[in-house]
């Protein structure tokens, strides 16, 4: 007999070429080593990934456990208030020991062995290292213990190197990486200050979802200023970004950053509005305080800035809404999305109120928020069962430039430039 | 006050048992409610409240920390009103199926100032050509109020257990 | 008239809340009943219903769009005792636990007629060496009668969200 | 060190070879490449598939969602009243835009970025195409849309060939096909139409299940004639099936399709129930009405004529009880079984009580069909440990043949006679 | 006697309906009693039973089989105050909501010597970062006595068809 | 375009080389081939597998079905009170027929079409096997059936060799393993033979666990006798289990199996609690019956014996809790954990008393069992996202070897060496 009669030699549709930057094959969105790769290239390598918010851990002691790409770390400011960023997985056997989102801790104790290490994530105790004592026919003798040569040095917790700016947590695997502002580049470092000037901030609550859609798809959505107003109702019935506005799009020289900037106008409606179908021309709110805006001296004009920073971090300041929204893949098909609502230590006590109102167009009950991930969903059903499918992003064209509105996918484009250089062999 | 916890209350009262019809209304209010929260009209939710009301679903890490942020936070049945619209024509979602199975009640406390009740349940979502699958789990912290038309939440706050949400959340729980 | 839906119904009465015995009763009812088809005596079951009377289990989609099929239809307590037969001695199948949850019910009339009420409940499956799983989430819809042998089913339809069976469904919901 | 050390350099048991129609290999139910083939050759390619029936979208304007292998698709019923089958895919950024199983539209919108399709699939919308006005440094230009070259045309839905007969409507993503006709067969045909004379339908409902198992275990189970008055009590007692009844198995040329032919008989005991555990001489209804068969006219005869058609249909008359039997494959080890149940839009009212009562034996809790998917996931569980075993089926030797008797696995083996060529590479 | 099973009660009881007095005693104890093991203090937990007790938590396969071993058995509230103690001090776990449905309650009898019921749950559990799922579905088969202070349990037995428990069991269900 | 432009070349991270006993590579524990590669080398081949007690099945006619791997396998009693142990597995069409996990049967009948076998798997009846009598144009004829070559002896239920120590039966596939004396190995054997001494058993019950970890790591926990007195308050609070104790380790030749065995001393505080977060100095029992240990004869002074036999089973006798647990794999990631616990037939009441209420230390819900579970688990949620890392077992060195000692990871080290011999092409 001969092998066809065992098994296909060949999958049968030619796996799509991704020679384009606007588009862009399915299997990048499904394909596991692809995705085994992105955690190897993106998450662990050469890259700052998101870890927290200082204002997380305020106390001495103070940990955050989290998730950089797949792998448990924890973030934790140890007693002289320096902020260490250590994995959770014991260096013994492995135990990932850490299991609480927050806490306080003098010392990391591993459950199994009781393996101690400093919250810098030095080995520091470890029992029974030098054996016990026995009596063995009637001699004093040690038994069992590490051996002489045992260096607790080489089996600490994987130490993380680790950035702070204005209040932000970023950490790295690769103690190679470049610095972080380099990392975030000249484009985007005064929109990023701009939020994170150095204020006092106050974490107001947690939202998760767990999205079955790939991670990457999310960053295109923060990167795509062409669905608000299209997709999102509120967004174009109250001029919270429609087609419209005055807008920027910003990135940094790599195109994987990316900043959305935008100012609110009057909505109702106009030209960008006909044919809408989420567009309500008759839709008025029963209790306006849900949208009470009011203008913070610090925007400098924008009402929106999204800002997305590759490869796990979305920035959002939607007029008075201010949030961090971070990336943990889960396989390729699916990522948890955990939202950090913030305000600043100095708001007053109404600002806080309107901060917590305005909350409810985000995350995943949100009247604006609710629905992006819905779409992704729905974009990774088509993809999982279509291997030879491609999307389009050619809106503007399909060149990679910063733009003066936003009837564009550049954005996109540029995402899709830098992620085919890094990932190719 | 609004309710919280329970903790400092007494769990094992020597207090007299619940007055049958008290908590024969309360399981019918609960009742009244998930019928209309799954199987419509979706028009009648607000009218469960009072005008002035507290309608939240938080995820429990933030009530039992302290942080004020919930999934949703409404303040009014105007509020109310607004998010069933919202559900009905501005959000886009995959439509699905919950079912809402509430467990019996526990009353904190009855007065003139209303009535304190904790109540355990889980919904039940089902989408399309899918496997039901439990969505959401937690408890409810009310504070009821009678009315000329009846009982009326004055404050319903579901504090949920199932913090990592499946995707999303779209109708009241 | 038949349990149909519940549009066209009050959701907030201003109307008395339910009598605490007869929601006692029907919440008794449904309990004996769980626990039957739940842990048996099976051949029990048939006589929680009238001689003549309706069990249907339906997918919602069906009873949503007016469309007659059900996944069990039965007209009368002889079909019901060739359901028992037919699980006990002639369908071949995977044998599993289940366990249903019955919420609380929500009476809707009580008259001379009968007493019509809808009650969400929730079916756990356990097959051996399996982890349990919702099995089967809806709502049944009864018209219950006093007889001189305790409260009877004139008629229970349950109509279920979780269209998409997994696999099959031997027991009674 | 050698390689050894890293991984294990083959898998470990041969791969059984799969080269007699009648000694079917376990890897044929449970290797995904071999399921990916699969899709792609006996449902993408080649092959008329069914959706659904006219009669689900009577009006204009009605649609219904399905799926067609693992690619969801819409047949849509136009302002014409023609008939379209179009995938359930966004050109623009791949989003499985349609949400519903059953409803209504004058065309379909895509929520993302409201791209517009006529009923056909045709592109006619695109918000924005052509950029949006602005005023810069006090000169009106125009930003962003699409370049100047898009063409509408080719970023349509994917739009499938559509075969409709005798109310039934068949897609194929191959657009080469041969004629349905042909496609079916000769020798089917006249069965297929017996069925589907040109009678008006009447949709009664659905029934949904998931079975987990492979897809092809339920097309072997209605391409076997020898389990139903073995495996099912009511068949062999009641004398709907069983092997001393008159009964034809016919194929097609291809030994692709089948149709099992039977008469029923006055059952009770008699030489094919000796020794058949699941015959029950002492069973008798209580409520006899389950089981009042009444003939009819178009049946000519037979009173049990069960169709498949290959890969994803099968056609049932089992006396008074109509359906047709979707096969939505879910990865190899599962499928979803989704029923139609139907009668004729001229029954008499005590007609359709009558296929309502039946209906009782089908679907996932019938007196009947309940065994049949509980059996084939416990062949499923054998399979999937068992790498190393094949399945027998040489009832009434290996060949594939039509026959005048049930006490055979003929079909089984055509099927898989057809499946090895479409296979092989 | 021991409550052990409902093998020859009746299930049609023409019987009077239960008082509602007593059902609503238990439907509080119920809801009281899964109060304090989804959200604390667990220090109350044994104070739900007299001193001198018996609480047991038993895979059904053992159960319906007669053999004696329980997944957790105790026999005294001192033994609950172990299991407590090592809830909160020495036991190593991943920590984890849990949430239970307990469903209508059975009242099999009431008597001087007490009150047998049978009441289905359902555990639902929620670990850090993962969603929500079924953990444990079962009855409680429970005896309870009349004290000065209050309901408390002589005797809760939770038969789980969850043989197949999810890694582990830590707190009382 | 190139290669890259599709799919990654090869996989990211270099898979870490396994060449020291004492440093296990993340991917023992997660690759699906090399899960393969164990299922079939280290469970279907060379190996006994336990499958259950005699006591278990003591009528003639019953059964136990359990798996072996993760084959479905059946121990039955037949009627002249001979153990077999047949696969649950059709060899007509693979279903896995039998259904219940205890029972007793004359025969099995598979319900599909009814083939019937007898308890030590014969093949003995075919319906229609002859094919069945008609009359065809007045003619009687014979039509269907199994061909006239077809012999039943060729297609009974696979079955199993067996062998019984003690009232414990163990199988194997493999029809040419050495005795089972031989693969106990002569420094096992009076372990075993020690509590399965020829004492007739009493079956107290059962617990099921499914731990979501690779099932080697249970094997490792308990030839792990560091840990006990650290992870679990217990044993170092009571004494049950700690450094200090007399102790020995004691392998077989191939060093897959092992022996902990160790001696009860007074607990409290002493040099091996420092620092040991939990050891409860204060720790007091309110219901002291939860320990209530009374010392057996039998025991010949040590107080607890952990028996690992390689595959699929651990032997515990700790105090007076007696039990078998049973190793299911179900997948590199989850294995089912069975305890039977038991005692012997002429325990008195009281002391199967005592070993029910000592049951609550064990299992699932365990005082000290459950958090056995809860740490490798852990660990697997490490090795899942960590392709690069090994864990360390070098305690007390890098050799294997037999110690009187319990600061020791030899008993881990001799199980690798032992898997890297035979698992090596
Ligand atoms: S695994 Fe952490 S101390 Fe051993
Ligand atoms: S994805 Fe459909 S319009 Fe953009
Ligand atoms: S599969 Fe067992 S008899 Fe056919
Ligand atoms: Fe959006
Ligand atoms: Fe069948
Ligand atoms: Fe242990």
């Amino acid at each position: 007999m001969n092998a066809p009669d065992c098994l296909p030699a060949t999958t049968e549709t030619k796996r799509v070429e991704f020679t384009r930057n606007s588009r862009i094959p399915t299997w990048v969105y499904t394909d596991p080593d692809v995705y085994q790769r992105e955690m190897e290239r993106l998450f662990y390598r050469n890259h700052w990934c998101y870890v927290g918010l200082e204002a997380e851990i305020p106390q001495l002691g103070d940990f955050k456990r989290t998730r950089l790409g797949e792998r448990s770390v924890i973030m934790v400011r140890d007693a002289q208030g320096e902020v260490h960023v250590v994995e959770n997985r014991c260096a013994h056997r492995g135990v990932a020991f850490c299991r609480e989102d927050f806490g306080n801790r003098e010392k990391f104790v591993c459950p199994y062995h009781q393996w101690q290490y400093d919250l810098a994530g030095n080995l520091k105790g470890v029992p029974f290292r030098n054996g016990v004592k026995a009596v063995v026919d009637g001699v004093v003798c040690t038994q069992g213990g590490m051996p002489a040569d045992f260096d607790p040095k080489q089996h600490g917790l994987t130490q993380l190197k680790v950035a702070r700016r204005g209040g932000v947590v970023f950490a790295s695997f690769d103690h190679g990486v470049e610095p972080l502002e380099q990392f975030l580049g000249d484009p985007v470092l005064p929109w990023f200050d701009r939020v994170f000037g150095g204020r006092e901030l106050r974490i107001l609550g947690y939202s998760r979802q767990r999205i079955p859609a790939n991670w990457k798809l999310m960053q295109e959505n923060i990167k795509d200023p062409y669905h608000p107003g299209l997709l999102h109702s509120w967004f174009v019935t109250f001029g919270l970004w429609r087609a419209d506005q005055k807008a920027r799009m910003v990135m940094d020289a790599h195109h994987r950053h990316a900043c959305m900037i935008s100012r609110r106008n009057e909505g109702g409606a106009g030209a960008v509005t006909q044919g809408v179908t989420s567009f309500k021309a008759r839709m008025q709110l029963h209790d306006t305080r849900l949208l009470d805006v009011v203008p913070e001296g610090w925007w400098n004009g924008p009402t929106v800035v999204m800002i997305t920073l590759f490869p796990n971090l979305v920035i959002q300041q939607q007029v008075n809404s201010l949030s961090t929204r971070h990336l943990q893949p889960v396989g390729p098909g699916a990522f948890d999305y955990v939202w950090t609502h913030f305000g600043f230590a100095d708001d007053t006590p109404e600002m806080t109120t309107r901060r917590l109102r305005q909350a409810n167009l985000f995350g995943p009950a949100g009247f604006v928020s609710a629905d992006d991930g819905e779409v992704i969903e729905m974009a990774q059903h088509s993809f999982a069962a279509n291997a030879g499918f491609s999307t389009l992003a050619e809106l503007d064209g399909t060149a990679v430039r910063d733009t003066e509105h936003m009837v564009t996918e550049t954005l996109i484009r540029g995402m899709y430039e830098y992620w085919r250089e890094v990932m190719t062999p | 006050m609004r309710v919280t916890d329970t903790a400092g209350l007494s769990h094992h009262a020597a207090a007299p048992p619940p007055d049958p019809v008290l908590l024969a209304s309360i399981i019918d209010l609960n009742a009244r409610y998930a019928s209309v929260v799954d199987d419509g009209p979706l028009d009648a939710w607000p009218d469960f409240f009072l005008e002035e009301c507290i309608y939240r679903i938080q995820p429990r890490e933030n009530f039992d920390r302290g942080l004020p942020l919930a999934t949703l936070a409404f303040e009014s049945r105007g509020m109310l009103k607004d998010r069933v619209y919202g559900v009905q024509e501005t959000l886009f979602h995959d439509p699905y199926y919950q079912r809402h199975i509430v467990s019996v009640p526990r009353i904190l406390s009855a007065s003139d100032d209303g009535i304190r009740c904790v109540t355990n349940y889980v919904v039940v979502r089902t989408r399309r050509n899918e496997l039901s699958s439990v969505y959401n789990a937690g408890r409810y912290l009310d504070w009821i109020v009678a009315t000329s038309d009846g009982l009326k939440f004055r404050e319903r706050i579901a504090v949920f257990d199932s913090e990592l949400i499946p995707n999303s959340l779209i109708y009241p729980i």
